[in-house]
């Protein structure tokens, strides 16, 4: 009995417990500062939980829908689990644990003093964007876009003194313009339908495909996502907002926050509009892939530029998307695949690697890639664990970034878009390019100063969570079949057959 | 101090009105079912007072009658209160935010009635406490040594 | 209903609206910014959205303002532009 | 840098006017969202569903509950952010 | 020319959200004071709000408050507006307000750190402490225009 | 011919060895001595391995285990075969000799970072006797990328400028060409669904039009940079500046061996004879890679450093054997089979010492070598044998694989191969007799001492030395290359 209530419930808690333990944190911060990271690790564990339960579930037995006050929709908000978003909730919650972690020792010293509303405002970061996530409810969307938006700003302001901020007050302008023109098409698309349930939307708009309303709608969605997830010309904020905000705001937000405006962005197209609207009738799909070309291939070149190695992780995000939403607007199901495998593989890698910058931040308070001479002896487990992330973002084989690379060229190839296969070719010889040079001054040579070196390796509570996630570059690399058979595959299809969420 | 705040006139108004402020910001928030109004409007209103006194007799006087703790048990209690009540429902066997099944009142519709008016007094804690703070933090420092605290502590 | 209020309204808010990102002096504006705010709640008022603009009264005429001006005695009072 | 943002916002004015034309007119009630049957829905059971007249209300904290918590945790985030970023004293 | 008065006459209230809407926007991305981007962005806002606000709006409607008793018996001869858009809006203003302050918060910060709150004299400092960014500055420049 | 398919886990075993040894070597860092026991134990363990499974691929059979599927369809696959086997016998016996041949080396030039130095070796082999065994494109790319990317910290070993330079030139060069590897894997796999080598060929792929065909196919031998083809070859040469036991393993061991490795897999196992011979590809690769024979032969004349003539002579060597699997008959085929090992044991012995001289004498420069035999006789004599070996002069094998090959060219009735071969010993002779000349016959500047290189160089040498000369005193010795060869070659041309 009190298990069904549980499990019952689970969609809802999914959400409901990282929200009331981000209100619970200051209480408890108050009561005993050291309890907060406790308090939100045990949090994170739970949610992870929580969200494995989910997909599993979803996997067994089929979409999850979950009424919010037993409205039934469209009267009220309801949750909706498929397999898309399931899949990406996982990795919030993992990334999220994982960070957690990371972040006792890091904050200690990054942000001494502001450790109890880091803390909660973190917890509020995975709440919005996990109720982003697995909402099925358009205007709920956007209410938890916002709870995202504010907290990212709030956690990349408090980074480096100076640039933080100015960083992230660009990045919150472009954010709300981003965010208007989300709402703007909310407004839009609520005009004609009259409905703010995604499902419902996507059964009545099929009949008003003529209206210039829906275009117009369409189009506002893509250019509000394109800003939340940097695509190419609207990258501007994205470099300087990575390079600028705390160690472990940076691997959350460049792990995750991307990837979520990646999902909403596919969730649109695909769980709102039609794949025949997208694909077919305005040829939204094309443009994006267009669009992601340039940004994978100026997204690599920028980052060879970059002797700041957060910014140059931060220009590699900027081509990384480009993959994702290659994939993704290449509109055929293995391209999809790829798409949707490299928002798990991006996640894990660029999260560890934006820790590994943090922990070597932490030890010698050195970000320039030509210091990092004789670093490879200091702390060898960091720099190994940024040797498998960096080879996996090259995609050697037997990594993550292998597999998806795999899908997205043999996705173009099937689509016929050989230019595609050229680029992603290319790229990871930049990616190669960019990665090496920092290989070089890691496991090569000596500083000048120093005559022995000693090791220093970062706190064992920030090991933990980087080796993890280069374990997984690799666990990834070798086994993606499970995630594909399981999920990514039916997904596909799903998204892209039947159109319609069940 | 400035002259509008030395102004005996002003400070005794204001001293006079800020009762009735309060006041009708809980007309308002409880007022919330039948009418315009509710908890946000309610809590902005109750945060308008203090911040209006405050501006009056400075901050470090207002925070006297409302001190940061109070603050952040306000901010954190509203919220608490609006997702306990949701709990609440789940221990009843209903769904997250789901009145009916709570066993308050002979019916659904009274139960959600008052558990409305419950929701909205958390909203309206939730939302005094959080405009009240941030007119705190965003006003100018009044004394020296917060002037120049981020030097300090970063 | 009455039109000629309602566009004259609405073309306050034009008014307002580009008065406050064109004027000079930063506290003028967020006065005119607190106006454009109390005629978009009357303008609602007049919609028949009473609960919004009476939210957008307290909030966007109201907390708002007071946020803007408690910012710019901390700032500068002067736009370039 | 004017030139360009004047072009981005004419190119999104001439979107919305674009769009403009197929949107219902102002005060119809024949309107798409006026017609789905959730207004109507609301209008007929909100008093006896959450036993208030004012249907804003029932709807804010009762139907979309979950979004009026949502926009609670927004307001909260915000106090917290700006508490964080001009926090005077040790907290 | 009569076609074109009945729709301007028709559809007024959306002609000046439009304008609205650009003159925020604009503010937005072109006043190079921080604080009018903000202004800005609460016009723009706005004026998105006024767009629900006027999607809501019915032709002899009154408002969406049940009058009391006599809902069951004269429910069919009332046109209430339609509340969702409402409900929508309310929950967008807080938005709204919390984005400003932080906002806010942020510009004052900046204050703190450059005296001042001009996006050039600001970007100037960034380029003379930071001779890396420069490079990207550079950047950044040519990717906008 | 019918081959039966044992399912054995020893491939993996044999490929794991090395692998497990590097991080031993890794966490015994500190002591030298037990360090390199760790390298030893290994590498005759990984022997071992390798020769155990030698008796079944005699009798005829393949040996398959398959490891996991990375992605559907995709399984990391690993089978020996005749052909892998013939690597991998090589490079794995030819790992204890290095072994033996780094702790003389590396000991005497007091070499830094050595730890990093044999944990890189030893996942270099683990690559190379993977890339041995791999059962399919795939499995061979991911050990064809491990490979570069181990090998590349011993390129750039000493870390000067121009080491890193060369490094990055290495880099380029084999990484730029693993993404032609991979883009026409994974072509390969578009068209027909697999990627499995088969003996003969991929079924699927003949049914592709005929100019997809040859794009594959320049592709995929863009992807085999690493068999030094011109014009992909300069980081080769480059590549000289590393430590010479690295210049050993990889011209001999591993790296360039398992470029041509990989070629010839690609032109018998994936287009395979039959579509070889019908779409006239083989003739217009075997006119390519005799430019590259003559060309690079030309290059190595110039050369007055040892290391980079005798880097150009592979260079020239790889693509005899690239050649022999060009010329589609059981004799060329079996003579660019057989060239594979007895080129890589006559080039280690060449390489080898060259070390020597480097190590005792301090001299890289042929011009300084006046009379050096004087000092250094057994050294000398051992690469006198290689040399002759290489222009294909007994008593070292070259001559018989040559004898196969010009056997191949002339059964096809192509003149001009035959006429390329020639000419390429005749230039062979004129690069590597000056040497010895030099070496034995002219008259040392100032007295020199008998004075041999230390004995774990020394040993290392003799022996490869005394194994080429068995190759072409007995070539057909029972269960030795040239039968594992036969069976090879009857494998891919279905037994005529």
């Amino acid at each position: 009995m009190t298990f069904d209530i549980i499990t019952n419930n689970l969609p809802a808690l999914t959400v409901i417990i990282p929200l009331i333990a981000g209100f619970l944190t200051p209480i408890i911060g108050w009561i005993n500062r050291k309890l907060c990271w406790y308090h939100v690790m045990l949090t994170m564990f739970i949610v992870f939980l929580i969200t494995a339960s989910n997909l599993l579930t979803v996997i067994n037995t089929g979409t999850i829908h979950y009424q919010f006050g037993g409205w039934a929709p469209p009267f009220g908000i309801e949750y909706v689990i498929d397999l898309l978003n399931g899949f990406v909730c996982i990795i919030i919650a993992f990334i999220g644990l994982m960070v957690s972690i990371y972040s006792k020792e890091s904050i200690k010293k990054e942000l001494p003093g502001k450790t109890i509303p880091y803390y909660s405002i973190y917890l509020l970061l995975v709440t919005g964007l996990m109720g982003m996530t697995i909402t099925g409810d358009i205007f709920n969307f956007y209410v938890f876009l916002e709870i995202s938006s504010l907290t990212a700003y709030a956690l990349i302001a408090i980074g480096d003194r100076k640039d933080g901020i100015v960083a992230s007050f660009n990045y919150l302008i472009m954010g709300t313009v981003a965010a208007s023109f989300i709402l703007l098409g909310i407004g839009y698309l609520y005009a004609v339908t009259g409905t703010l349930n995604m499902a419902d939307m996507q059964n009545i708009l099929p009949t008003i495909y003529d209206n210039k309303v829906v275009l117009a709608a369409l189009a506002f969605f893509m250019a509000g996502f394109s800003i939340k997830v940097g695509l190419f010309p609207l990258h501007t904020w994205l470099p300087d907002a990575y390079t600028h905000a705390p160690s472990t705001s940076s691997a959350l937000i460049a792990g995750l926050m991307t990837k979520v405006g990646a999902y909403a962005m596919i969730r649109f197209m695909f769980g709102v509009f039609t794949p025949a609207f997208v694909i077919d009738m305005t040829r939204m799909t094309e443009i994006l892939t267009w669009a992601a070309a340039l940004a994978i291939i100026v997204g690599s070149v920028l980052a060879i530029a970059q002797s700041d190695m957060k910014r140059m992780l931060a220009y590699s995000s900027v081509s990384q998307i480009g993959y994702i939403l290659l994939g993704v607007g290449l509109a055929n199901v293995i391209g999809m695949q790829g798409g949707l495998l490299h928002i798990l593989n991006h996640a894990v890698m660029k999260s560890a690697l934006f820790l590994v910058a943090g922990a070597i931040f932490y030890r010698t308070g050195i970000r320039n890639i030509h210091q990092f001479k004789g670093l490879g002896k200091r702390m060898p487990v960091t720099t190994t664990v940024f040797l498998i992330a960096g080879l996996s973002m090259i995609g050697v084989p037997g990594t993550v970034g292998f597999t998806s690379k795999w899908y997205l060229v043999l996705g173009s190839m099937e689509a016929g878009m050989w230019i595609f296969v050229l680029i992603i070719l290319a790229s990871s010889l930049l990616n190669l390019a960019y990665f090496w040079r920092v290989f070089d001054n890691i496991w090569f040579g000596h500083p000048h100063e120093v005559e022995k070196i000693k090791r220093d390796e970062a706190p064992l509570s920030m090991l933990i969570p980087m080796v993890i996630l280069a374990g997984l570059c690799i666990f990834f690399g070798i086994f993606a079949y499970y995630p594909l058979h399981y999920i990514l595959e039916p997904l596909s299809n799903m998204l892209l057959g039947i159109g319609v969420l069940p | 101090m400035s002259d509008i705040q030395q102004s005996i006139i002003i400070r005794t108004i204001v001293r006079i009105m800020i009762p009735f402020i309060l006041l009708f910001s809980l007309y308002v928030i409880m007022h919330g079912a039948s009418g315009p109004g509710g908890g946000f409007q309610g809590g902005v209103i109750f945060g308008a007072g203090i911040i209006l006194y405050a501006m009056i007799y400075g901050i470090e006087e207002a925070k006297k009658k409302i001190s940061d703790k109070a603050n952040r048990i306000l901010a954190s209690g509203g919220l608490v209160l609006y997702a306990g009540t949701g709990l609440l429902a789940i221990l009843f066997g209903g769904m997250f935010l789901e009145y009916g099944v709570i066993p308050l009142m002979p019916t659904t519709a009274y139960t959600a009635k008052i558990l409305i008016d419950v929701v909205e007094i958390g909203i309206g804690m939730t939302v005094l406490a959080v405009m009240i703070s941030l007119f705190f933090d965003i006003s100018p420092p009044e004394t020296e040594e917060d002037m120049h605290i981020h030097e300090e502590v970063e | 209903m009455i039109w000629i209020l309602d566009i004259t309204l609405l073309l306050f808010l034009v008014i307002c609206a580009v008065a406050a990102i064109t004027i000079k002096d930063l506290l003028s504006a967020v006065v005119i910014l607190s106006a454009y705010s109390l005629i978009m709640a009357i303008v609602w008022v007049e919609m028949r959205a009473v609960d919004v603009a009476f939210t957008e009264a307290a909030v966007g005429a109201g907390i708002t303002t007071v946020l803007f001006i408690a910012a710019l005695a901390r700032t500068e009072g002067r736009s370039e532009d | 840098m004017k030139l360009a943002a004047l072009f981005v916002v004419i190119l999104t004015g001439a979107m919305l006017i674009y769009a403009g034309q197929d949107l219902p007119a102002f005060g119809d009630s024949e309107s798409p969202a006026y017609q789905h049957r959730m207004t109507q829905y609301f209008i007929e059971n909100a008093e006896s569903e959450s036993g208030v007249t004012n249907i804003v209300t029932a709807l804010l904290a009762n139907y979309r509950g979950y979004d009026t918590l949502g926009e609670t945790a927004v307001i909260f985030t915000a106090g917290m952010s700006v508490l964080m970023l001009l926090r005077r004293r040790e907290l | 020319m009569a076609g074109i008065i009945d729709i301007v006459y028709a559809e007024y209230n959306y002609w000046i959200y439009v304008t609205l809407m650009m003159i925020g926007f604009y503010a937005m991305i072109a006043k190079k004071n921080l604080i009018k981007k903000v202004i800005g962005a609460n016009i723009f806002q706005t004026a998105i709000f006024l767009f629900y606000i006027s999607l809501s709006d019915i032709k002899g409607g009154t408002e969406p408050i049940l009058l009391h008793g006599e809902t069951s018996t004269h429910a069919a001869d009332i046109i209430y507006t339609n509340p969702v858009p409402h409900v929508l809006i309310l929950t967008a203003i807080v938005v709204s307000v919390s984005t400003t302050a932080l906002a806010l918060a942020l510009i004052i910060r900046i204050y703190e750190e450059y005296g001042s709150i001009e996006e050039d004299v600001i970007l100037a400092a960034r380029r003379k402490l930071n001779p890396e960014f420069s490079e990207y500055a550079r950047q950044s420049e040519v990717d906008s225009q | 011919m019918v081959t039966d398919n044992i399912q054995s886990i020893t491939p993996v075993l044999a490929v794991l060895v090395s692998a497990i040894a590097s991080v031993l070597i890794l966490a015994f860092g500190r002591y030298p001595n037990i360090r390199e026991g760790w390298t030893f134990v290994a590498a005759f363990i990984k022997f071992g391995l390798v020769l155990s499974m030698l008796p079944l691929i005699l009798a005829g059979k393949t040996i398959t285990y398959t490891l996991v599927e990375i992605l559907p369809n995709i399984p990391i696959t690993f089978k020996v075969d005749a052909f892998g086997e013939l690597f991998a016998i090589t490079a794995s016996f030819l790992w204890i000799l290095t072994t033996a041949y780094s702790i003389g080396y590396m000991r005497s030039l007091k070499e830094h970072a050595q730890t990093r130095y044999y944990f890189c070796f030893a996942i270099a082999l683990s690559s190379a006797i993977g890339i041995a065994y791999s059962a399919n494109l795939v499995t061979l790319f991911l050990f064809y990328e491990m490979l570069t990317i181990s090998t590349y910290p011993l390129v750039a070993h000493i870390e000067t400028k121009e080491a890193i330079d060369a490094g990055r030139k290495y880099l380029v060069y084999l990484m730029g060409s693993g993404v032609a590897l991979l883009f026409s894997t994974i072509l390969v796999y578009y068209y027909t669904g697999t990627t499995d080598f088969a003996f003969s060929g991929i079924a699927g792929l003949a049914l592709i039009p005929k100019a997809t065909l040859a794009f594959l196919f320049v592709m995929f031998m863009i992807g085999c940079a690493k068999a030094g083809f011109m014009p992909l070859h300069s980081w080769l040469p480059a590549a000289m500046i590393a430590p010479t036991p690295v210049s050993a393993l990889l011209h001999a061991v591993a790296v360039v061996t398992a470029g041509v490795f990989t070629a010839v897999r690609i032109i018998l196992y994936i287009f395979g004879v039959e579509l070889m011979k019908s779409s006239g590809l083989w003739l217009y690769m075997a006119y390519f890679v005799s430019i590259t024979i003559i060309l690079a032969s030309i290059y190595a004349l110039s050369q007055n450093n040892l290391k980079k003539r005798l880097a150009y002579s592979t260079v020239s060597q790889l693509s005899y054997i690239v050649l022999g699997a060009l010329l589609i008959t059981p004799h060329g085929i079996t003579g660019g089979m057989l060239h594979m090992p007895y080129h890589a044991f006559m080039k280690i012995t060449l390489f080898m010492c060259a070390g020597a001289l480097i190590v005792t004498a301090k001299k890289e420069n042929i011009s300084e070598m006046n009379g050096i035999a004087r000092q250094m006789p057994i050294t000398m004599i051992a690469f006198t044998i290689g040399a002759l070996g290489m222009i294909g002069m007994p008593p070292a094998g070259g001559y018989v694989t040559k004898w196969y090959l010009l056997l191949g060219a002339a059964e096809l009735d192509q003149m001009i191969l035959v006429g390329v071969l020639l000419i390429s010993a005749v230039l062979n002779a004129a690069y590597f007799f000056p040497v010895v000349y030099i070496a034995f016959f002219k008259e040392p500047d100032h007295e020199l001492k008998y004075n041999e290189a230390p004995m774990f160089m020394l040993v290392p040498i003799v022996i490869t030395a005394i194994i080429s000369i068995s190759f072409g005193v007995w070539p057909d010795a029972p269960g030795f290359f040239y039968d594992i060869v036969s069976i090879a070659v009857a494998n891919v041309t279905g037994g005529i």
